[in-house]
């Protein structure tokens, strides 16, 4: 292993644990009532926005789901604002009118996580649709769930993507779990067989291991980049918490929960960065590096002030009021 | 008699109505295995089987379903999660099952019930707060029901099941939790009556759904300054009881509206305007409405207290009423 | 060949034919000005009709699409009845307010033609969910064009479908246009490998050929009735006429039309049917008993009497009108 | 100064913002190769190429594409065929086009235009036939305008076209083969700004679309009857021109709201209910509405005629007004 390979293997993991340190605060600010409304943690899936955003270029864009911390984070969203915003502050990435379900950063491409199931996919066609119309060769991302595969969005977009040979990478975290339910009592199909009624290249990969995730979306960006149209990744992964935060999981059995820790994505880089001759301090140096810069964001967020509704109000239309 | 909280009011409802004919069917996300997000459908499943079905993340369908399930002699009740989601369910709801009586020359009746939780208060965004209730109430065909407490809750959504015609039953959230009486046999209360909550000979103040309770407490903190506000609660919004209405008007002589809808063009719009007509004479001063300003429902919580209208806002409006 | 056979295929030849004379009768009251709005004729598509509805019961149910004249006919909807709806007359199937594209008869299970591409397949899914669910062994079909493929309700009924192994048989009238454009130009996906992503049984046939059409149909409708769960058929076919009457067809080549004669349904059952000692006599004959049928239809639709608006009012709603 | 048809204005202003700005895109079923199914993108794809797109029968996905499209660098302007169909678009437009500039903290416009057709008068039948713009008026974040002639139907598409947020766009089908004069240079018409038809001191009618010419007819009428109506043509609907509604009725003291769309919670009740409140001093009458019945859009002519607000109504309306 290089040197540049191992920079960029730390650099990776350094991401993954920025969301995971964030997410895991965000977790207990949730607790203390420090966050307000509900927040869905990717905790568990961090290889997969990290490997994913590490091929992407500043003016690809991406759209993002209701657990979308993560690929706001790994698209390079600033710390700061966004503590500020899922803490309903003024400074907030979206001046604490979003949350959690809606953080975006239009400025690099963070399209926005949505709260709408399903909806990610067409707004990322969509993005595909001007990169292509514009003659820009930028590529637009689709995140989404496996649950999300249920919704006719889906079908529609796969069928246009293909059609037009738009510049568009899906990507299915397949997590096994919608809300509640294993998306196998849901959904019936599988994403490798869809993509191939549509004629689109299809990979899949262990989204546990951030290098086979940046990999298979290495290869998917640099097709859809030329020209080559759409492609669909799907990328194994586990959701470590419940649906949203304050979930009970009873509909998860002990087993499957106390056997999470095995699919750990930082634990799985962890010990290959070892491996390669990284040393245990270096990591924890890293470490401590994000927790500093995740408290400070807290302890930052935590002094904004509160957002103000009549100033607001403008926002709604970007030329006038309504009536 | 006993106390219950509003869920548990639904979910006697759907359990009576499951009972007493074999054609109700429940379906919905992750209604069954773990009773709905909400858990107004908690042992359902267990109780009646495959009657009360989980599905998936498929809104346009599943709407559709109903529409064919209602027209093959199932009575159908269809949750959709959060009001929302209803945006993919139009076709269903309005060229359909609105339709589908008058269309085919009166042939059929579309027996099915969509029960849906609007309303926000719980910093729920955006995407997961919307009343929508104007958009149904201005197709023919659909009915549109949306109760206060407990009681009415169990009576509406019997009706509901029970009626014929395609019915949008709306849930506010924030209302779940609340407790209220309910008789052994609970009533079984009529589409399209409302009732008056409290009698004063002052203001009439006209309101539905948890918007009630906000006009209820400004109603008290008025009569301690002298002022008496009748409150009429709609519980039916389509079809709604103009004749109580003016009833009351004729002996207040004036008229608030209130609701959790954005104003402009909400269901208040239209109740000010077909009494502004038939009670023109027995108007003392303009008809009100407090509802939603002109603004997607925030996020942060300081925000959707300033967005949403509360008390002091009533108590201001029928303070002017009455200047 | 034996009799019984030919009595068979007699019955469908007198089946097509009368959806053949009927529509070519519609294009002529349409250029007449005697039928108002806007018709599709499925001239040359009517071996799909006839073929599917040769295997169905009375109490199988199916929806059907804008181009739904054949559909009704074969599943056995009352000729006066028809022509009377098409000519707006009150005593029409629909009483003059649906038309052509929402000819229904809910009492042999014709749940209506549709005016929403994409519609009739959800709402036969609803359809055939109310059979599994009332435990009866009855069947629904969903009809739909090729170019409705493209629609997100395909994707999300194929899945509900499949997973609740519901008696529902898609059946696809692949007539290669979706009005003015080629739907190669518009959907890219292959419907059996569509249904095979979703685990569902395909056949394809020779739509000009009723008795492919019915053997493909017959295997299909056994295995939904025996609790197989759902199957998917296709049927290649050509649409004779305009998307909709009136329509000039430029976009259409002057050879491809020249050459739509060869591929007539009925000129192929007749050659088949003299071929197995049927004598053209007897199909003369057959034929003009069906014209005379028509054009008595037809008279009698002419003296039927004009709709009664006020009257409709009333089916609105079966329980009551609005406020 | 020509006389064009309404159709030729719309077309003339899609290409003159084609021509001037290259982020002007247009998308819809059948609109470039056929000119779209009422000619109004005639010509645009053969001289613009591909920013003019046919699409597949999408139409859930076009509208969410839109979005992405506009928050990426284009100025889309998707045709769906019948307002009807604006039911599969809802959530684009609700949720997200709606949402996204205030939701996101005033970072990006959603510059984005979804013209559609609505209205009867053409045995289009109860789903091709609905006016449903009250449901997007009443949302926060959409702008909604609707011509009455081809001058204004060129001035508002330039605006709505060049304007920052989404916009939807009705043309009412009655009126593609309307003429009108057309300037050389043809006024940029801003959003929100009513124009005065006629003028007259006896009464204010307030209209839009289509149904100003019935307005038109029966004020030449009831002028010829001694009665001088004042003729208000909103053209924007979201935001409409309340200080032109309130100078008018300063000086008539007496309102009529006319317009096709269905009378109970349609646009006349907000416009009813505003005035009623804000110009409660000036009315010397009850304001009245002239709208559609509650029930859905009949097929056949005469009940479509019944059904449909005429100038005898308007008269009527008048008249009773002026008592
Ligand atoms: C249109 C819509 N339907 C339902 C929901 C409620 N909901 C939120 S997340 C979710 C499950 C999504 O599962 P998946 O796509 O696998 O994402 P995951 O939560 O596993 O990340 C559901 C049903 C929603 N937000 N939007
Ligand atoms: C939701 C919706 N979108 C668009 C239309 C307009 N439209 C009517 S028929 C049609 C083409 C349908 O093609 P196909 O499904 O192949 O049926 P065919 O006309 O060939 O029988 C379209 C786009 C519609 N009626 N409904
Ligand atoms: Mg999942
Ligand atoms: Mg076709």
């Amino acid at each position: 292993m290089t040197m540049r390979k191992n920079a960029e293997l730390l650099e990776l993991y350094e991401g993954m644990y920025l969301i995971r340190q964030v997410e895991l605060r965000l977790g207990r600010l949730f607790a203390d009532g420090e966050v307000p409304g509900f927040i869905h943690l990717s905790i568990g899936q961090e290889a997969i926005a990290t490997g994913v955003a590490s091929v992407l270029r500043p003016d690809d864009t991406l759209a993002s789901t209701h657990r979308g911390h993560g690929h706001a984070l790994a698209k390079g969203v600033d710390l700061d604002r966004f503590f500020m915003e899922l803490m309903a502050r003024e400074g907030g990435m979206c001046k604490g009118r979003g949350g959690s379900m809606h953080v975006a950063d239009l400025s690099i491409g963070m399209l926005g996580a949505n709260a709408i199931v399903g909806a990610s996919i067409p707004i990322a066609l969509g993005s595909a649709l001007a990169h292509q119309v514009r003659g820009v060769d930028a590529v637009a991302v689709a995140f989404f769930g496996d649950g999300a595969m249920a919704e006719g969005t889906l079908h529609e977009s796969l069928n246009m993507a293909a059609l037009w040979k738009l510049p568009l990478v899906f990507v299915c975290e397949n997590n096994g779990w919608a809300e509640f339910s294993p998306t196998s009592t849901q959904f019936v199909a599988a994403l490798d067989k869809l993509a191939k009624a549509f004629g689109i290249a299809y990979e899949k990969a262990d989204g546990r291991d951030v290098q086979a995730v940046s990999k298979a979306s290495e290869r998917a960006v640099k097709a859809a980049r030329s020209g080559k149209g759409p492609r669909v990744l799907e990328f194994t992964t586990h959701r470590f918490r419940g649906h949203y935060e304050g979930d009970p999981q009873k509909y998860r059995s002990a087993d499957e929960l106390s056997r999470l820790g095995e699919h750990d994505p930082l634990v799985l880089l962890e010990s290959q960065l070892i491996k390669t001759g990284v040393m245990e301090a270096e990591l924890k140096h890293l470490r401590e590096g994000v927790d500093v810069r995740v408290e400070a964001a807290v302890e930052r967020a935590r002094r904004g002030g509160a957002p103000d509704f009549e100033a607001g109000r403008a926002d709604v239309y970007t030329q006038m009021g309504a009536a | 008699m006993a106390e219950v909280r509003f869920g548990k009011a639904i979910n006697l409802a759907l359990a009576d109505a499951l009972e007493q004919d074999p054609a109700v069917f429940l379906f919905g996300e992750d209604i069954a295995t773990v009773g709905g997000p909400f858990g107004a459908t908690r042992g359902l499943h267990e109780r009646f089987g495959d009657r009360v079905r989980d599905t998936p993340i498929s809104e346009a369908a599943l709407a559709n379903a109903a529409v064919g399930a209602a027209l093959s002699g199932l009575k159908p009740v269809l949750e959709i999660m959060f009001m929302d989601f209803m945006t993919l369910t139009m076709d269903a709801l309005v060229n359909q099952a609105a339709k589908a009586r008058y269309m085919f020359g009166g042939q059929a009746s579309v027996p099915m019930v969509v029960r849906t939780p609007h309303g926000g208060g719980i910093s729920a965004g955006p995407q997961h707060s919307q009343c929508l209730e104007a958009w149904f109430a201005h197709v023919p065909g659909l009915k549109v029901l949306c109760p206060s407490n407990p009681a009415d809750a169990y009576g509406l959504l019997r009706s509901a099941i029970a009626d014929p015609d395609p019915v949008v039953f709306v849930e506010n959230k924030a209302l779940y939790a609340m407790k209220g009486e309910l008789l052994e046999q609970p009533e079984i209360i009529p589409i399209g009556k409302a009732r008056i909550l409290r009698q004063g000979s002052d203001v009439t103040v006209v309101s539905y759904g948890a918007a009630v309770h906000i006009v209820e407490r400004a109603a008290s903190q008025l009569a301690e300054q002298g002022l008496e506000v009748e409150v009429l609660d709609l519980r039916s919004i389509q079809p709604w009881d103009e004749a109580a209405v003016m009833e009351s008007l004729s002996r207040t002589h004036r008229l608030l509206i209130v609701h959790e809808a954005v104003e402009a063009f909400g269901v208040g719009a239209e109740i000010a305007a077909r009494i502004g007509e038939v009670g023109f004479d027995e108007l003392d001063a303009p008809i009100l409405r407090v509802a939603a300003p002109f603004v997607p429902v925030p996020f942060a919580p300081s925000l959707e207290k300033a967005y949403q209208p509360d008390a002091e806002a009533v108590i201001a409006a029928v303070r002017k009423l009455c200047a």
